[in-house]
């Protein structure tokens, strides 16, 4: 039974869509599902991985019609190996970062307070949770984010990096970490968190989700998906998991 | 059952008992031959060859899919050469995914054969010898019977590892649905998005319950072996 | 000579040392020497199990190792069975698979017929569906035995085969050994420590002592040469008479004709008219210058004093002439005086006939 | 070379040498117990046991990592209990390093040595037995002796395995420069950022030297051993 | 009874069914039967290698096993040496780390002086750091006779120890062991397919076959009933003079006053006075109606015929009275009849002394 259930997927079928997407775009993805279908689209399948690691599966010729990465700096550069195709790249939302604590009754920091001051105080002994700081895209807006504002020299060396943001949020939600710099979307989800504080949109490069059609992919196809990514419905779903709109470039 | 994982989920296990079944048995043969010339041999490029067979395990996971990725990709030099001579394609394909298995499962199978070789009596061989048979016919009849619990512990090891293979795996063939997402890139994947961690505990008890099969069965079967060596 | 086994080897193993040139015809080659002595090197060496320092060894002028001319053939070729001093069963077979394995491997080996008289001279009947792991020391012997002999060898390689058997097996293995000696005529090196076991199995005998060879050469030879006494334990000497079977009584005994006359023996299985040979220790014979009368002994044999060899201790080893035979005596030397016994002298060997032990009579080797 | 890597991926090396030094050397006893146990040991919960022991290899690295955190976090029970009781702190400490290193590398360890265990003969045991050892005597003067080829194999299985371990680590302890950043934690970060393949491949290549040293000197003290038991 | 071994068992192994009861009594206990009988078995039992189906084994008074109580003391503490069938050597330890091997474990064992005097007679000198792999067969097996008795056992358990031993060696370690026997006062447990092996050491004799005990009792008992001929095999049977060592010749013989008379046997190794044991093999007996002159026999006893026992074969045994002893022949019925033996009557036992074998004089257990 095992070996003969799968034969369905025994290749890839010649016109189905294959979409390759940032992890965090997960839940998204299956509830954009039965919308696409609804519109007439056919099935599609969606490769959920790390950014980098679809960049490099890409690179190398994967079989994917659209990409929807997490990080912009991996769609610079396969736009410029030249394996999207620049035409059709754009952003598909924004995303705030922010701050999480794991104690359910801690106040709140209000906007007009120093963030700096608070995050090093609130921290104590412990460890404030992020995303590979050098690497993982939400690491990289949060360290931004805290050099703005001036705090990164002294909480440098007490940063728990983990290797994704995900983990940094079990990091915050085990309470192994008293506070933690996730993304909104990602805040949103788990009960044990709290957010008390955003950090304003002007401390760190914009939360960017660039989307475009893979060189060689199906063409026609891709270019009907990436319109209804860019639909209203589409939209609808993009904000029932926390995500922005994307500003016009 | 059918309502407590969803159809995607089930395809999953499935893809995983496939991946893990096949990387098992085709990495049987090239297991016990490479163990055998690890343990009995005495050529030069002896321990380039253990090197190579552990690299795997040395490796962070990410890397060896990267390297896999790079040599067995569509753009991969042996990716190309598979494909235009055997049409046999790896990249992105659940014959991909069992390749990534096999290759991380590959040192520990090789260890748990070589041990059980270098525990062999060589006094039986020898025997052997003098009654007729050649060194591969000792083998075969001398050898590998002996070996046989290592062979059976190795390969559990291997068919363990295959359903836990996560980083090699989907560097190399990425996280399609029903072609190269296997359980731990299902639990992945649930893990990455907020509120997954159910769906992602339901998908570790299957593999866990599969895994721990596999294992009593391979207990058994090797007790059984056991006492028949034994006489009774 | 290109007929049984050429053996020239020199061999070091840490610091023992091995130099050995020896010829083992066809027929038995006993291999005699104490613990340690290098019976179990040269063994290995002819099996292709060893590849020695320096040396050649030949079966039947065929070469199998000489290193001289590089030349080395891998033992699976040699067609030899090896009985091995420590068992070396398959533990993963079973008593059937153990025995039947040359044959399945070979394709060659023993018909249907022979395995059931190998099974059931060895008693191993009982313990075909059996593992090695729950036989007895002396079975698993019996089928390590059972083994070599139903490879079809060419030669036959044997390391203390019989030593973890009792005397009433050995009595039943022992005829087998002889058949088969005879029957297909191939070299059997021997390794044993009792003379009396292979005395009538063996056409030659090789004495080996640290590692060099001492004695060697026709077993009637060696074994009534009184200064081989020494080499293989004094309990050991003795001599072989050659007879023929002259008449078989109702009584259960046999008259054998030998040159000096006729001996009785305990019933032989041989037809009238084959020829035989008789091991008589050299303690198992007492001179009387006068036949005694009214004795149990059954056996008196006019005998002339060749040569009195004493040692340090008190006895004296006295070979006689027996016709053509040769014949040693074991008395002490108090008697030998009292008997005023010298070269020369005429006197009469008494030879108790139950003291000619079964095994001790065999049919001549051809 | 001082200047062929950075300061920083100096102390990732040196950081990685010593999680995996540690977690080989504190996970040999009770790998060694528990092999011991398995191979001989007829109480009823062997079977869960050995699936326990399998756990880390059936489960994706990220899943075992996070029941580590689970488990030893500062608010795990087990953490909570070594903090208390031993002032043992295992969360984002380099200890904890080891540990998941250590619990990444079990199964192959007790596999290997359980392997050798095995292959011991019983009446060599008995033997000593008969002569007034008792059963730990036993162990530690016949057994442990014999089997220490197989505690060699599991040794280095395991420093390998211990030198490539990534994602349990991460998840559990995070990445922590010269506190719990290990040569995989590094090479991953590298391998995250468009063109940081060279350095990556740098600090493989340092992974690499290493490992194939601790497998080459564990080959020659293997053959050494050999050598020895043969009477050479 | 509190001393010496008490073994009460009951067994399966598969078809095989061991019931034996019996006692070892101090001294040295000889276990004879074929090839499969069951003594490996008993052994283990005593050892507490196996845990019999049912039994009882007590050493000493001390129970050692008892299903019915259910008390199985480990073999580590039982305090016996145990020279197994197959060796069995550490290989990993050297030899002497195996002769050291008791005392480094249990902190007792052998002293300096024992050590050294035990490989001197066991030639383990020059091999004393070697492993066993490079060991040849008979020099494993006198590492392990070594080991065992160096770990000051109690109780002494010796299946088959000196079958891949030649002569001579047996000869060195014979009185060794008789020297143990007498001097610790420990029950030994030997195991063996020779009579004439153990016939000097033996205080008694218990024959198996087939898992059961057929015979049991003290030596001279045992080997001197016509009935144990067979059991024990015919080149076996004998019986045991007793008597004392009554003066030294300078021709290096030895006169022993026995019940019946004199005997003379080449040179015995005990002083003046002491109590030995003088084992003659039935074979080795002739018997004459008169005393024969000029003859090379030395030892002519009077004797009265006891009984005759014949067989289906040509032998007849006869049982003898010797003053207080009693004595086998075993000779032809033509010979029986030529004497016209019957019981009662008077005649002469004529017995070659260099027809008593060296080791089977012995220094008679307490
Ligand atoms: N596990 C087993 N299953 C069946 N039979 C067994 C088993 N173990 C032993 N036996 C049988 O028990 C009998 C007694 O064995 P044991 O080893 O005691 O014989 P032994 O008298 O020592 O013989 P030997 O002189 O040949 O060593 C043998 O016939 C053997 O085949
Ligand atoms: N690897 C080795 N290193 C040193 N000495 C060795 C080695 N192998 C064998 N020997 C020695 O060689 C000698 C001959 O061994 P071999 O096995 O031929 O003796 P053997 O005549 O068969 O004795 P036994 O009757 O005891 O079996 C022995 O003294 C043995 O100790
Ligand atoms: O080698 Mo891993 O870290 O178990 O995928
Ligand atoms: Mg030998
Ligand atoms: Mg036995």
């Amino acid at each position: 039974g095992v070996l003969s259930s799968s034969a369905v997927a025994q290749s890839a079928d010649a016109a189905q869509l294959t979409v390759f997407a940032a992890a965090s775009m997960g839940d998204v993805m299956r509830d954009l599902a039965p919308l696409w279908k609804a519109q007439g689209g056919d099935a599609f399948r969606t490769s959920l991985a790390g950014s980098s690691v679809l960049a490099r599966q890409i690179q190398q010729g994967a079989p994917a019609d659209v990409f929807i990465s997490a990080n912009a700096a991996w769609m610079d550069l396969l736009e410029r190996d030249g394996v999207i195709l620049p035409d059709t790249r754009s952003d598909l939302a924004a995303n705030t970062l922010v701050l999480i604590a794991r104690d359910p009754k801690a106040a709140p920091i209000a906007p007009g307070q120093d963030l700096a001051a608070q995050i090093d105080k609130r921290l104590g002994n412990g460890r404030l949770a992020m995303a590979l700081v050098d690497a993982v895209p939400a690491g990289i807006y949060g360290k931004a984010a805290l050099e703005t504002l001036g705090a990164w020299p002294g909480l440098a060396p007490r940063i728990a990096q983990a290797d994704n943001v995900r983990a940094a949020l079990a990091l915050v939600a085990s309470g192994e970490a008293p506070l933690g710099i996730v993304y909104a979307t990602d805040a949103l989800a788990e009960p044990r968190v709290r957010v008390i504080a955003s950090f304003p949109p002007g401390t760190h490069p914009p939360i960017r989700y660039p989307v475009a059609a893979v060189a060689g992919g199906h063409d026609a196809a891709a270019g009907a998906f990436l319109a209804f990514l860019r639909s209203p419905g589409a939209a609808g779903v993009l904000r029932a998991h926390g995500f922005l709109p994307a500003p016009e470039r | 059952m059918e309502d407590w994982l969803g159809p995607e989920e089930w395809q999953a296990v499935a893809l995983s008992l496939r991946v893990a079944f096949w990387a098992t048995l085709l990495s049987l043969p090239p297991g016990i031959a490479v163990a055998y010339l690890l343990a009995r041999g005495r050529f030069p490029g002896r321990h380039l060859l253990n090197g190579l067979v552990h690299l795997p395990l040395i490796l962070p996971p990410v890397v060896t899919g990267y390297l896999l990725l790079l040599t067995f990709g569509t753009h991969g030099p042996a990716g190309a050469l598979l494909r235009d001579w055997f049409g046999v394609v790896l990249a992105f394909r659940w014959t991909g995914a069992v390749l990534a298995a096999a290759i991380m499962a590959f040192p520990l199978m090789v260890r748990a054969i070589r041990l059980s070789i270098e525990a062999v009596d060589p006094k039986l061989e020898q025997a052997a010898g003098t009654l007729g048979a050649s060194r591969p016919v000792v083998f075969v009849t001398v050898t590998l019977p002996l070996i046989l619990p290592g062979v059976l512990a190795g390969a559990v090891l291997s068919f363990a590892k295959a359903m836990g293979e996560f980083g090699a795996t989907i560097t190399f063939v990425s996280n399609i649905p029903g072609e190269t997402r296997t359980l731990p890139s299902a639990i992945y994947t649930f893990l990455q998005v907020p509120g997954g961690e159910d769906a992602a505990l339901r998908l570790v008890a299957v593999s866990v319950g599969i895994a721990m099969g596999a294992l009593l069965a391979s207990e058994l079967l090797a007790a059984r072996m056991a006492r028949r060596a034994a006489g009774a | 000579m290109n007929d049984g086994v050429e053996i020239a080897l020199r061999h070091t193993h840490g610091d023992f040392r091995l130099a050995v040139d020896m010829t083992a015809p066809r027929g038995v080659t006993a291999l005699f020497g104490r613990s340690g002595a290098g019976k179990t090197t040269v063994v290995h060496a002819v099996a292709g199990l060893l590849r020695p320092d320096a040396g050649r060894i030949a079966v039947n002028g065929e070469v199998l190792t000489d290193t001289a001319r590089r030349v080395f053939v891998p033992p699976h070729r040699r067609r030899l069975g090896y009985v091995f001093q420590e068992g070396r069963l398959f533990p993963h077979l079973s008593v059937r698979g153990n025995l039947l394995y040359a044959r399945r491997v070979t394709g060659k080996g023993a018909a249907g017929g022979e395995f059931d008289r190998v099974v059931g001279m060895l008693g191993l009947g009982g313990l075909l569906a059996r593992r090695p792991a729950t036989l007895s020391g002396g079975e698993k012997q019996r089928v390590a035995i059972g083994r070599a002999l139903l490879s079809a060898p060419r030669l036959l390689l044997m390391d203390e085969p019989l030593a973890a058997l009792d005397d009433a097996r050995k009595a039943e293995i022992l005829p087998y050994l002889e058949r088969l000696r005879d029957a297909a005529d191939i070299p059997v090196i021997y390794v044993s420590h009792s003379v009396a076991e292979v005395a009538r199995l063996a056409t030659s005998v090789a004495v080996l002592s640290d590692g060099r060879l001492v004695r060697c050469g026709p077993v009637a030879d060696v074994l009534s040469d009184p200064s081989a006494v020494r080499a293989l334990g004094v309990r050991e000497a003795g001599a072989i008479l050659t007879g023929r079977v002259a008449e078989h009584h109702d009584d259960g005994l046999t008259s054998i004709t030998v040159s000096a006359g006729q001996v009785i023996l305990p019933r032989v299985d041989a037809p009238i008219g084959s020829a035989i040979r008789v091991r008589i220790a050299a303690q198992d014979v007492m001179l009387a210058r006068e036949v005694p009368n009214q004795i149990s002994a059954l056996n008196i044999l006019p005998v002339e004093v060749l040569a009195l060899r004493g040692g340090g201790g008190p006895g004296v080893v006295v070979q006689l002439g027996s016709g053509t035979d040769r014949l040693l005596a074991r008395i002490t030397r108090r008697s030998a005086d009292a008997l005023a016994l010298a070269p020369g002298m005429h006197c009469h060997a008494l030879i108790k006939s139950m003291s000619v032990a079964r095994w001790d009579v065999g049919q001549q080797a051809r």
